[in-house]
């Protein structure tokens, strides 16, 4: 997780947005410590209602710049993702997806599959850049703990974005509900041997198989309005002088 | 009927609260859980998960709250006995299907280990502030039957009564623990399968074109059909007649829903389960429940060995509220002191029931220890003092 | 402060008490709704989606209800005035929210548009089934306040009240409203702006590096901050000190948790609202809230043509509870009387404020309807011949009951 | 109106004819006929090929469940006579799961709109595709919430009017065939009511189908969506569809969006074999159950 935050602290610093400006919902509890040395605004808030909180603050000020940073996103949190990307909410979203071993009856399993399952990993996982890339999402990129230098330049990337912007990032991350072993060390080694770079490969083809090459990359980036910029059009065109517009574009 | 021997482990074993309260499941014929995975309820789905494939039960961990408990539902529909577990987060998102529950009157068990809120408040840490929202969390009118066991043992017994109280009344129970005694290891005592008494769901048994999922029997619960025995009918969360059609009037809102809450008030002698101990000469007597009636007896030896008759009165179900013994009580009683780990919430209901007659105390306790009982006794030493009822309730203050 | 003379349309109106409650919240300055479709609140939404846009606010219909309520949430901490509209199952779907909303002391609005209970129940018509869900809906202790307006004209001065209490107290404010008032149209009266008294939001202003987002003031209540101004706020839902920053102590839940229910507590007497006529020498006192104290009002007169002294208390604010009112009355009264559209919430609340010194009758229906006047009369009348103390909550039996259950329902064919 | 209303009663609650039987009568529930629909609605269509289709594939009705949500299609439940459940907005998809996971020889069919699935539903829809769980929604979308008085539903078109899009609908609407394929359903196909035997034998299929299945069905809203937006009647939409529906089968899910009164594009879209939840669990069954329990 660590090293997850000082990329994207990095990412801050390159992309030379204000810190200020930035507001952090996140269902994922953030020590004092860190949030001060990123210096943004924290929300922690319910599991999964970050992107719709991030929704009511980018709506309420469009000057800010929000950053839901999602532990159960896909859980909790799935219809606030795929309608947020369909409305193209101005935020960006920092999907921890972190692998999680557990044990079943005895028999341990270990999950490359998805947190999103700790318990039931018979499941398959989503395709989450897919997924986002299919309901509407403008930016969708994947990288794991270890390429932090990757996911430092896409956060700063991705902060210029209008429109919502999704990275997963695959990491060793505080499960909410459970305490994990120490298992940092292994995955991490697990990345390095079993990860490879395709930018721009098509995000239909970038599921996380057992036994295969997980795919890590920016998959999608792309142009569309966003829910600001098409409220303030439609309600320009019909009622003219009668609507001030709102925010204007990124503030 | 005795229990199916498949789900119980017979024997004398070391357990905690929560699984104890997977083993009372097993046994007394839970064979479905959905699950969404919360703190501090977590072990009772990780021992199911684990037994499952021996006894033959099924489970599913679903996205999100909601769709757990709209699974728990459509499970108990197909005939399979069917539970939750969660923690106050997860039951306020449960609370519209609670509703649906109450209205399809299904009979399903919710296991609500508690913890400290509001919000994500303490995860992990004991508390007891979802009494209330057992009770009126969902919207609309409804009774609930809520459970409150205080030990290890006490989750295997009574998890086994909550599922024979949805299925003699077709209604959600709530099993009210908390982190505590979820968490708290203690000897259980399983029976032989024999001697656990298990309530059949009621079927209905007539001819299949004749049945009405809503007409309400002697027992004022109707009967019961599984999804795929033929019957095709028919059920809704709208208002509905015997048929289970919708009908939106006024008659038919009175006729569908004012026996849901008769269906319990009807019954109250029936279903109430209090445990008292030497309250016959008791000036001062401790109401409680759950984790704090442990401290709660505790104080109450203690009082006593100090020359201070004070009694104990424990709620097993706080909900329906015991009203006739506690209005009872307060005709004998120079106090009653309530110990609750939240802000006052049954403590009003006790105010509502002593009808001026005895000063109600709260505590609110839990600070120093679930176990801790100073708060009790100097709480019990100022009830004995006092010499009017002051109206309202008195809350003790340590001074702070 | 006074309201913006942009946000208020000042004129006589003829319109239902939904659209009555979106005017108020513009009045109010509300700028940013956040709602989604549920029958019977949706003229609210409505309303605001159409003058909204000509007055600055935003609306947006979000995914479900959980979305609707986080985002005025959101929106609040970004530093607008926010508010959410919706009736029973939404309402049931935020709860968890709303208890996230009370720890986080957000000053935000809910409009609950009450319809007959429970789960789906009757979607079209009315109850006040929801009444004690407001108060204990989600997880934990917390307290805040409801308003229970009982005409379009309410709808609109309540709706203003609302905002100004969340302001003040820093907490969610809930109208609890019902479908009959939602859709009664009526006249309504909308003053100029400078008539319309708005409270201000309790902004923090010193000096960043002091600001303790959770630092009371002497009443209670923090000043509040927002996102974007530099302040780092660390906001969380864990019980958390003056900073903020989570706890992990069972002390501190005694310490932090309970200052937002003391908040309301000990504030009591300037939050609570109440309307009383003919107490001083009444046998009888009528307890009522919304609809349900309109309905009385022909059921009061018709008991005091018979010559009963009857007396009626109106709950404006039903949360916090008026115990002390209550108490006193219950020294001087032989019964109160209690009509409610559900089976008995409010009535529990009285009788456990009357200690055994009045008698307490709840008038009980359903929903999908409002009580028949003469249920009122005939249960004023039965308590005022009532010498007996009787204890507990006595039910009426209502005519409604005796057709459905005496005659048996006639299920239409 | 009173008039038109008492005659409509009367045409439909009419002694039939000595002899004369509904070809539906064992699958649609007769006594709750009149049903709640608009004139010019879609959703009775959809009703009716839906009972074909369970003949056409020779389901045993008592083995199907119907599971419905809220809203107009949300009433659809009431009118079926197979088990049926009327639940709360949004779950009828995680209702169905409860079912088929605790009893898995039930066939599951949620029959629901637009709004009821994919808004406030949008969830347990993905969530079941991915988990691939035996069962067939059919989505009837008629691009607005019409029980609430014709709300903006994340269906609606752009720019199209809605009583919550007073100045013309802001957000872009779902491609729900290709929100269904992105997360895993295994068999996708979209259909106007127009188009009733298509729709028939999709649905025949997809209920054969072991597996998520998807049918989105494109049905006209005389009362809101076209009222609003002026649209025409009911048969003015029937034509709108016969003019500018394109039929593609197996078209890339991605292109399927549409616009206001723009060309659709229906067809058969995904059909593939992924192994159902059942499958998997059953096959995680064996493997702690048949001894290779490794106690690691």
């Amino acid at each position: 997780m660590n090293s997850i935050i000082s990329a994207f602290s990095k990412g801050i610093e390159k992309s030379g947005i204000d810190r200020k400006k930035i507001s952090m919902p996140s269902d994922v509890p953030f020590t004092p410590d860190v949030v001060k040395a990123l210096g943004v605004d924290y929300f922690q808030i319910p599991r999964g209602r970050a992107i719709a909180f991030g929704t009511g603050l980018k709506l309420g000020n469009p000057s800010l710049r929000v950053v839901p940073v999602a532990g159960d996103l896909m859980t909790l949190g799935g219809n606030h993702f795929v309608h947020g990307a369909r409305r193209n909410m101005e935020l960006l979203i920092i999907c921890v997806n972190s692998f999680v071993y557990k044990k079943i009856a005895g028999k341990p399993i270990p999950s490359t599959q998805s947190a999103f399952s700790p318990y039931s990993t018979f499941e398959e996982p989503f395709n989450f850049p897919h997924l986002g890339n299919s309901c509407g999402a403008i930016y969708t990129a994947r990288w794991t703990a270890l390429h932090t230098e990757e996911l430092a330049d896409s956060v700063a990337e991705a902060l210029h974005k209008h429109g919502l912007s999704v990275i997963e990032v695959l990491a060793p991350g505080p499960n909410y509900y459970t305490d994990i072993d120490s298992i940092e060390l292994e995955l991490l080694k697990f990345y390095h041997e079993n990860s490879t770079i395709k930018n721009n490969e098509d995000p239909k083809n970038v599921a996380i198989v057992p036994d295969e090459k997980i795919i890590v990359g920016k998959f999608t980036d792309k142009e569309r309005p966003t829910f600001i910029d098409s409220y303030n059009v439609q309600h320009s065109k019909i009622l003219g002088d009668k609507f001030t517009p709102h925010g204007g574009k990124n503030g | 009927m005795k229990a199916d021997p498949k789900g119980v482990l017979t024997g004398s074993h070391t357990l905690t609260g929560n699984h104890a309260c997977a083993e009372g499941a097993f046994a007394a014929g839970c064979r479905f859980l959905g699950l969404y995975p919360i703190v501090p309820s977590l072990e009772i789905s990780e021992r199911f998960l684990e037994r499952a494939p021996e006894v033959g039960a099924t489970f599913i961990q679903m996205e999100d709250e909601v769709s757990v408990l709209a699974a728990v539902l459509g499970a108990s529909w197909t005939g399979k006995k069917s539970m939750t577990v969660t923690s106050g987060p997860g039951l306020s998102l449960m609370m519209e299907h609670l509703g649906l529950g109450i209205m399809l009157e299904t009979p399903c068990v919710i296991v609500d280990i508690q913890r400290v809120g509001p919000a994500l408040g303490m995860p992990g840490r004991p508390a007891q502030g979802d009494m209330m929202q057992a009770r009126w969390g969902s919207h609309g009118d409804y009774e609930i039957i809520a459970l409150s066991p205080s030990s290890p043992q006490e989750m295997f017994d009574y998890t086994i009564k909550a599922f024979n109280l949805s299925e003699r009344y077709r209604i959600p129970v709530a099993l009210m623990s908390d982190a505590y005694v979820a968490h708290l290891q203690e000897k259980v005592v399983i029976p032989p399968a024999e001697e656990i008494e298990i309530e059949p769901r009621r079927y209905y048994k007539g001819a299949k074109d004749k049945y009405l999922p809503f007409k309400r029997d002697k027992d004022f619960v109707p009967r019961m059909v599984n999804i795929g025995d033929g019957y095709k009918f028919h059920v809704t969360g709208l208002t509905h007649d015997d048929r289970g059609y919708p009908v939106m009037n006024e008659e038919c809102q009175e006729y569908n829903v004012h026996p849901l809450v008769w269906k319990v008030r009807n019954y109250v002698d029936e279903i109430i389960e209090v445990q008292e101990a030497e309250t016959e000469d008791a000036e001062v007597i401790i109401i409680s429940y759950g984790a704090t009636s442990r401290a709660a007896l505790k104080a109450m030896e203690q009082a006593r060995k100090s020359g201070v008759k004070v009694g104990s009165l424990r709620l097993v179900t706080v909900w329906p509220f015991p009203e006739k013994r506690v209005a009872e009580l307060a005709k004998k009683v120079k106090a009653f002191v309530v110990p609750e780990m939240n802000f006052g919430q049954v403590v009003l209901e006790v105010e509502r029931c002593s009808y001026g007659d005895t000063n109600t105390f709260f505590v609110s306790h839990g600070e120093n220890g679930v176990e801790n009982t100073d708060d009790l006794l100097s709480a019990i030493k100022q009830a004995v003092q006092a010499d009017k009822v002051e109206s309202g309730i008195i809350e003790f203050n340590k001074g702070v | 402060m006074k309201a913006s003379p942009t946000d208020v349309l000042t004129g006589i109106y003829y319109i239902d008490g939904d659209v009555a409650a979106g005017y108020g919240a513009l009045a109010a300055g509300c700028k940013l709704v956040a709602g989604y479709p549920i029958t019977p609140s949706t003229e609210a939404f409505e309303a605001m989606c159409r003058r909204g846009p000509q007055v600055g606010t935003v609306f947006i219909q979000m995914e479900d209800e959980f979305g609707s309520i986080s985002a005025v949430l959101g929106a609040v901490w970004s530093g607008v005035k926010s508010m959410t509209i919706t009736s029973g199952p939404g309402y049931s779907l935020m709860m968890e929210s709303i208890g996230f909303g009370a720890m986080l002391e957000t000053p935000f609005v809910l409009l609950n548009i009450q319809r007959g209970g429970p789960s789906t129940g009757v979607p079209t018509k009315t109850g006040q089934a929801d009444m004690m869900q407001s108060r204990w809906g989600s997880h934990g202790d917390y307290e805040l306040i409801a308003i229970s307006p009982d005409s379009p004209q309410e709808m609109f001065d309540y709706t203003i009240k609302a905002f100004n209490l969340a302001e003040k107290y820093r907490c969610p404010v809930m109208i609890m409203s019902d479908e009959c008032v939602g859709h009664m149209t009526e006249k309504v009266v909308i003053p100029e702006a400078d008539k319309i008294e708005i409270e201000p939001r309790r902004f923090y202003k010193g000096p960043p590096e002091e600001y303790l987002p959770f630092s009371p003031d002497p009443d209670l209540v923090p000043k509040i901050a927002k996102a974007g101004d530099g302040l780092g706020l660390y906001i969380t839902g864990r019980v958390h000190d003056e900073r903020g920053y989570p706890v992990k102590n069972e002390e501190f839940k005694a310490k932090y948790v309970r200052r937002l229910v003391d908040k309301i507590r000990l504030n009591k007497d300037k939050i609570i609202e109440l309307k009383e006529e003919s107490t001083d020498d009444a046998d009888v006192v009528v307890v009522s809230y919304g609809i349900s104290s309109r309905v009385a009002v022909k059921g009061v007169e018709i008991a005091r043509q018979k010559g009963i002294k009857v007396g009626t208390l109106r709950l404006v604010t039903v949360w916090p509870f008026p115990d002390e009112k209550i108490i006193d009355l219950a020294k001087k009264v032989k019964a109160f009387v209690v009509p409610e559209i559900n089976y008995g919430q409010i009535v529990f609340d009285v009788a456990r404020c009357c200690h055994g010194q009045a008698n307490v009758v709840l008038i009980p229906h359903g929903g999908a309807g409002v009580h028949n006047p003469l249920d009122i009369s005939d249960a004023i009348e039965s308590a005022a011949k009532e010498d007996k103390k009787i204890e507990g909550v006595v039910e009426f039996k209502t005519r409604l009951e005796k057709i459905v259950f005496e005659r048996g329902l006639k299920i239409k064919e | 109106m009173k008039a038109k209303e008492t005659k409509m009663k009367e045409i439909h609650s009419a002694p039939s004819k000595k002899g004369e039987i509904h070809p539906m009568e064992n699958l649609l529930r007769m006594d709750r006929m009149p049903h709640i629909w608009c004139p010019s609605c879609g959703i009775g269509l959809a009703v009716t090929a839906f009972a074909s289709a369970l003949e056409k594939a020779n389901m045993d009705p008592n083995m199907v469940s119907i599971v419905s949500g809220i809203g107009c299609t949300g009433r659809v439940a009431g009118y079926v006579k197979l088990d049926s459940f009327h639940t709360t907005h949004g779950r009828p998809i995680a209702f169905g799961t409860g079912i088929r996971v605790a009893n898995p020889k039930i066939k599951v069919v949620v029959f629901s709109g637009d709004g009821d699935l994919i808004a406030i539903g949008g969830n347990h829809f993905i969530h079941a595709a991915r988990r691939n769980i035996d069962m067939l929604v059919v989505c009837v979308n008629n691009f607005i919430y019409a029980m609430t008085g014709g709300q903006v539903a994340p269906t609606t078109p752009l720019a199209a009017y809605a009583t919550t899009s007073p100045y013309g609908c802001v957000e872009p609407p779902f491609n729900i065939p290709y929100i269904a394929d992105s997360s895993g359903a295994v068999y996708v196909a979209r259909w106007t009511t127009l188009h009733v035997r298509r729709l028939i034998n999709s649905l025949a299929e997809a209920l054969q189908k072991k597996g998520f299945s998807v049918v989105e069905v494109i049905s006209p809203c005389g009362m809101y969506y076209s009222r609003i937006n002026k649209l025409g009647d009911g048969l003015d939409m029937m034509k709108f569809y016969h003019d500018n529906v394109e039929i593609r089968h197996g078209e890339d899910t991605k292109n399927l969006d549409i616009g206001f009164q723009t060309k659709i594009i229906c067809g058969k879209f995904v059909d593939r074999e992924r192994p159902s939840y059942m499958e998997r669990y059953n096959q995680w069954l064996s493997g702690v159950k048949g001894g290779s329990r490794d106690e690691g």
